[in-house]
């Protein structure tokens, strides 16, 4: 099979790469990548379930906003500390997900799109209706000054940095060696063929559940993070827009793979933010350049990059 | 009495929306036999394995494994007690490696340690002749190949029971001999359930034979004692 | 945790006297700030590069058009005066897509990419509230022009400021007086089921019932609605006064919606002009408007011997009599906020003027905010006088109440800074710099 | 106002909105059930119903009633073709590819909006119906002196609004009857059954998606013109009803249209009977999880076979 050297190096490069750009590039782009690899973790815990198990969920933008609003209302108004607080949006998203997963999964194909997107709808008009709480969609500030882990200002660019590397690269860990396990490999198999892994032995029904919480776990400690390091909580990231946004930057970046969704989540940051430097109409070039995309690499950059290149890549 | 039988069901009866799939089905298979049912199509031959392996839930009776009720067990279950099952319609992971596809049935059992996967994978290839094409996309083997790759997915999984549905369909003459060839050298160890239309393969490869007809079991012998039998004689000739 | 301060604005009276002093106009302001007068070494020829986030797309677009034309010709007009001590003003344009995410990337983008002396012009409020702390982090200074009761709320930080448009508490309560003793005593509320709908529950409630008034019922409609007749059934009989808010694209049908379930015959209504801003009066089925009343930040319709600055700044911008596009009659401007911007930029002049020379312009140019105080009117703050809290970060202003009347909006009432005024909730000053 | 009357009105409403919906769903429904694509773009062509109906409305400029009926007939016509176009050069050359479908029109949804936002702008614009009358509605009550006629406050509903229900109506008989009857219905049948099968008998796949494609589309653009007098014109207007007509096909059971018809009837009527016992946020939390629940416990839709 496999040669597991070039995983290995590839990962290793991968988390390398990031590290090495902090230092050569500028202010601007540190930023950018900060916010990037914390959007990336999204992008991969919905890799995880629809890339890897083949489940197509509408939404995830409640489990991003579930870690987002567990982390922020536990510092707004439980007055807990950064870690207990990102402890409480893990547990948020691991609720939500865990409650709305064993509803969910009784369905599949277009039902799970639609019960996943009905049942993110209702939190977000929750999150509303909660506006004593939330603020609604006008959502909440988490003062500069609470944002401090162990005595490090979170909200320096270089402590930004490294905490949104933190957490990329554990949870890039975790899916890279999530899918080399035989739960991974079964995913995979659930995805090809459903009816045939279960009559290789395996639970399938478990199976999914699990992945669907390792999925919303993922986009939690995403939205945790995001609220974290930019201080801000709103309805906005509970909407239906930001359910389709990680399933746009999967298939951009490859579904399936490891790095497709760092390289969607870049590729789709980099197309809005140098495109609408040029011309206003910046929405039309990023719908062409989907549309070309879709065309001509049809398996995602990272997807096409494995098809043509290196069939190897995880 | 303990039961020497690995498989037993008792009055299984399964109705489709007004259709008598199966009535009342004794059967009973000993451990370590190789066994055949066979049957005009419409007997009813697909459902009953389906029952057996969790596929399809009987309206009534109970199933019987190793003397252990698994009439309401769920389907992975079963597998997990050892029974392996060949489909009838190929179904294996198209998009992945055929080594992959053997990998994961021998994963679920020895978990991912690799050299002994690789071993055990490459071994179960290797009994049904297409250890070369284990780096090929399953999808883009042959027809034939396709189904001696869901022969050794079960083989990977060392099955207790062994329930193949039309293993020979689409088999090329040379393959038929190759695989009554492992057949033969996996009597003994593995208990086998073979459906199969191929008489030849049956009365060559089956120690004991079941015929259903209408979803009830007709008659039971040995392929001479069957071979003789008028009613399954009928069976067959009223049908053709 | 934000504290709570209700220390009162002091000198009120004495500053407010002030507000005659009009013909000083903005700089004189700040002459009594020591460190800032007359330091005028370290200029250069770079131009000023103010990031303007534009609501260009989502939600908000149809006030960012107008944001852009009030900024473009304030920017025309200060330029041809000189520019900011002798520089010239170049805006850094760039859309926010009305979302806060993108709304943060942009603000980061104007400060470290752009290298931005300040950013400015946001209306929409999740967007500030989602952008503002960035800026603060970074140290840019983020003028917006939003109406939300954010920033003096205290939430936000040191570097974010609204000097130019009064915030939507002073704006509520400034209206129940008026309300109250003119067009009824009992009131039903409908507005938009999010934060901003709740600021007009929240703070008209309490303003309405201090001054002796019942609210009947109050309606929240869920954000994106686009029917709304279903809704009105839950209007009480017995209601004198309907007071309405509404705001995002589906204004118009709210308000027809409104007019075809009365058909004639409702409670006399009350609303803010967000509920039919950008919208043409002439609009089919606004017919049962007339004789209503409306909030308006900025009137809207040209008025006769009031706001002596307002024709020139009309010019300005392109704007016709009846607050509509010069080219085209149709294209109406978001008169009542849009000034804002114009209004900001001249308030930016002015701060950057007074913190010339100082060797952290972007420290300075907060420090110079908060000492100003009265603003007069001018053809710089065409609105009217205003008076800005250093503390709070909030600017306080008249309020214009007008009536439709064949098919226009006539003011028929312009509140004192005074009844605008509520306790301060915080003290940015306090913060570090 | 008084239960009655404010649930009928309620009911009314829901009608209206039950209408307009069930001509964008059965357009949705027809591509997904015959071509199996998820188009987010529908919701696109919607707004652009709307957008072309104020276009042709306003540059006709004379008497509204002919500028909208000329609406009727050209937006659809302009949006299918639109839809045809898109097909020809996008979706065929994917194949059809379900996950790069939804991407591609993803790409279509942000270039048509951006396209309208720099053609027609970001105003809400209003088209004049071509006629609109009130009508106030009686209500019968048990007074002092017996059965009584009474005239509730708003309680009332538009001849615009009645005609547009009855319009939609006429439209979806239409629609079934040709797509029973008539040789294109039967083709595309067959075409939805098997489409490998249906090639072998010569059916052109490719001419009957773009159709197929093109009158989806037509038809959300034709519910688009009907509400349009209602609602107005805006560039994000598509959001919805893309969410809504998915839900309805889905409910509905994919690939049926009576089904689709069925449910956008239901979806629209309990979204205004709900509102009436409910504060209004609550009422959509609850119609939105009733939805879930439906597909929870009936994962085919009401009216779809288990196997789908």
């Amino acid at each position: 099979m496999i040669r597991p050297s070039r995983d290995v190096s590839l990962h290793a490069g991968v988390l390398a790469a990031l590290l090495l750009l902090f230092f050569v590039t500028s202010a601007y782009h540190n930023g950018n990548l900060a916010r990037i690899m914390v959007l990336a973790v999204f992008a991969m815990g919905y890799n995880f379930l629809f890339g890897y198990t083949g489940l197509l969920s509408l939404g995830h933008a409640l489990f991003f906003s579930a870690g987002m609003y567990g982390l922020g209302i536990s510092m707004n108004h439980l007055d807990m500390t950064v870690l207990p607080a990102f402890g409480m949006g893990i547990l948020a998203s691991l609720a939500v997900t865990g409650a709305i997963g064993f509803l969910a999964l009784r369905t599949s194909g277009v039902a799970f799109m639609i019960v996943t997107l009905m049942f993110a709808q209702a939190g977000y008009l929750t999150i509303l209706l909660f506006g004593k709480y939330t603020r609604g969609d006008e959502g909440f500030v988490i003062q500069q000054a609470e944002r401090t882990l162990f005595g490090i200002d979170l909200t320096d660019p270089t402590n930004r940095y490294f905490a949104a590397f933190a957490l990329f690269a554990v949870s890039y860990l975790f899916i890279a060696w999530a899918v080399r396990t035989s739960f991974g490999r079964c995913l995979v198999a659930i995805r090809e063929n459903e009816a045939r892994a279960r009559m290789l032995g395996y639970d399938t029904a478990r199976h999914k559940y699990l992945a669907l919480l390792a999925s919303g776990v993922l986009s939690g400690a995403s939205g945790a993070g995001y609220a974290l390091l930019f201080g801000y909580a709103g309805a906005t990231f509970a909407s239906v827009q930001y359910s389709i946004l990680p399933l746009l930057w999967v298939l951009l970046g490859g579904a399936g793979t490891t790095i497709g969704p760092l390289v969607g989540t870049a590729f789709a940051f980099y197309l809005v933010d140098v495109s609408s430097e040029f011309t206003s109409a910046y929405l039309l070039v990023v719908g062409a350049t989907i549309v070309f995309l879709t065309l001509f690499f049809p398996q995602g950059l990272s997807g096409e990059l494995r098809r043509r290149l290196a069939p190897w890549l995880p | 009495m303990a039961s020497v039988s690995l498989l037993e069901t008792r009055q299984v009866c399964k109705n489709f929306g007004g259709l008598d799939a199966l009535v009342n089905v004794d059967f009973d298979l000993p451990g370590g036999q190789v066994r055949a049912l066979i049957g005009p199509n419409g007997a009813g031959k697909s459902t009953l394995v389906g029952t057996i392996c969790g596929r399809i839930k009987p309206t009534s009776g109970s199933i019987l494994f190793d003397g252990q009720e698994i009439t309401q067990m769920a389907t992975h279950r079963r597998i997990c007690l050892g029974i392996a099952y060949t489909f009838q319609i190929t179904s294996v992971f198209s998009r992945l490696t055929a080594f992959e596809n053997v990998a994961l049935g021998v994963r679920r059992i020895h978990g991912n340690r690799r050299h002994k996967v690789r071993g055990l994978v490459m071994e179960a290839l290797e009994r049904v002749n297409i250890a070369d094409l284990a780096r090929q996309r399953a999808g883009d083997l042959s027809y034939g190949h396709q189904r001696l790759l869901e022969i050794a997915m079960g083989l990977g999984q060392s099955p207790v029971l062994f329930i193949m549905d039309e293993p020979t369909q689409g088999l090329s003459e040379g393959e038929i001999e190759g695989f009554k060839e492992l057949i033969r050298s996996l009597s003994g160890q593995t208990t086998i359930l073979l459906i199969e239309h191929n008489m030849n393969v049956v009365m060559e490869t089956a120690q004991y034979i079941t015929v259903l007809n209408s979803g009830s079991v007709l008659a039971e012998g040995t392929g001479d004692e069957m071979r003789r039998n008028k009613q399954v004689q009928a069976a067959y000739l009223g049908r053709n | 945790m934000k504290k709570e301060n209700t220390q009162h604005l002091a000198g009120v009276s004495r500053r407010s006297a002030l507000k005659s002093i009009g013909a000083l106009g903005g700089a004189a302001a700040f002459s009594s700030i020591p460190g800032f007068t007359g330091m005028v070494h370290g200029q250069t020829d770079e131009p000023v590069r103010l990031g303007f986030q534009v609501h260009r797309t989502g939600i908000g677009a149809a006030y960012g058009r107008w944001y852009e034309r009030t900024t473009n010709a304030a920017v025309e007009r200060i330029n041809n005066m000189g520019g900011i001590n002798g520089r010239p003003i170049e805006i850094v344009g760039e859309d926010d897509g009305t979302d806060p995410k993108r709304g943060a990337e942009v603000v980061e983008k104007f400060a470290t990419q752009h290298n931005c002396d300040a950013a400015f012009g946001t209306l929409f409020s999740h967007v500030v509230i989602g952008s503002a702390p960035r800026a603060g982090e970074l140290k840019l200074p983020y003028l917006v022009v939003s109406e939300g009761h954010h920033v003096a709320s205290g939430i936000l930080n040191r570097y974010t400021l609204q000097p130019c448009i009064t915030d939507v508490k002073s704006q509520v309560q400034a209206m129940a007086p008026f309300v109250h003793d003119n067009l009824g005593k009992k009131v039903t509320m409908i507005y938009p089921d999010f934060a901003f709908g709740h600021d007009h529950r929240d703070y008209f409630s309490e303003a309405f019932a201090r001054r002796g008034g019942t609210i009947l019922e109050q309606i929240a409609i869920p954000p994106a609605e686009t029917a709304f007749t279903r809704y009105f059934p839950r209007i009480p009989r017995d209601t004198e006064i309907l007071y309405h808010v509404m705001v995002g694209p589906a204004v118009l049908t709210f308000v027809k919606e409104l007019g075809e379930f009365f058909g004639g015959s409702g409670p006399a209504l009350f609303g803010f002009i967000d509920s039919l801003e950008a919208v043409d009066m002439n609009s089919p089925g606004l017919e049962f408007l007339d004789g209503s009343y409306f909030w308006e930040g900025m009137p809207r319709y040209q008025q006769e011997g009031m706001l002596e600055f307002d024709a020139e700044y009309r010019a300005a911008v392109g704007v016709d009599a009846n607050g509509a596009s010069i080219s085209d009659s149709r294209d109406v401007s978001t008169y009542a906020h849009m000034f804002g911007c114009w209004e900001t930029l001249h308030f930016i002049r002015d701060v950057m003027t007074a913190a010339a020379g100082s060797g952290n312009m972007k420290q300075a140019m907060i420090e110079a905010a908060e000492g100003v105080t009265d603003i007069a009117e001018s053809i710089e703050h065409p609105q009217g006088a205003k008076l800005f809290n250093g503390k709070t970060h909030q600017v306080f202003g008249h309020q214009y109440i007008s009536k439709v009347e064949g098919n226009r909006l006539n003011v028929v009432h312009s509140t004192s800074i005074e009844d605008t005024f509520y306790p301060d909730e915080v003290d940015y000053t306090q913060q570090e710099l | 106002m008084e239960f009655g009357p404010h649930f009928l009105l309620a009911t009314l409403e829901g009608a209206l909105t039950a209408a307009v919906l069930a001509l964008t769903a059965v357009g949705l429904s027809v591509v997904f059930g015959i071509m199996r694509v998820v188009n987010v773009a529908h919701g696109e062509f919607f707004m652009l119903g709307a957008v072309i109906a104020w276009f042709v409305s306003t540059l006709v400029g004379v008497h509204p009633a002919i500028g909208f009926a000329l609406a009727l007939v050209a937006a659809p016509v302009a949006v299918g073709a639109l839809a045809i176009v898109a097909d020809r050069l996008v979706l065929r050359r994917l194949n059809y590819d379900p996950e790069r479908t939804i991407v591609a029109t993803i790409g279509l949804l942000y270039c048509i909006q951006q396209l309208t936002l720099m053609t027609f702008g970001p105003d809400a614009r209003p088209v004049v119906p071509p006629f609109n009358q009130r009508i106030a509605l009686p209500w019968f009550e048990f007074g002092e002196q017996g059965l009584q006629v009474i005239w509730p406050w708003g309680f009332g509903i538009t001849t615009y609004k009645l005609a547009v229900i009855a319009f939609a109506v006429i439209i979806l008989v239409g629609l079934w009857q040709f797509l029973a009857r008539s040789r294109f219905g039967l083709v595309m049948r067959a075409t939805q059954l098997d489409r490998e099968m249906a090639q072998a008998f010569g059916i052109p796949i490719d001419r009957v998606y773009g159709l197929v494609f093109g009158l989806g589309a037509g038809l959300a653009a034709l519910g688009a013109v009907l509400i349009v007098p209602i609602r107005q014109a805006h560039y994000l207007m598509g959001h919805e009803p893309l969410l809504l007509s998915f839900i309805v096909v889905i409910i509905g059971g994919l690939g049926s249209i009576p089904g689709t018809i069925i449910a956008a009837v239901l979806i629209g009527l309990s979204d205004g009977i709900i509102s009436v016992f409910f504060s209004p946020t609550l009422a959509k939390i609850i119609a939105t999880l009733l939805v879930a629940f439906v597909l929870v416990f009936r994962p085919q839709g009401l009216f779809g076979l288990r196997s789908a």
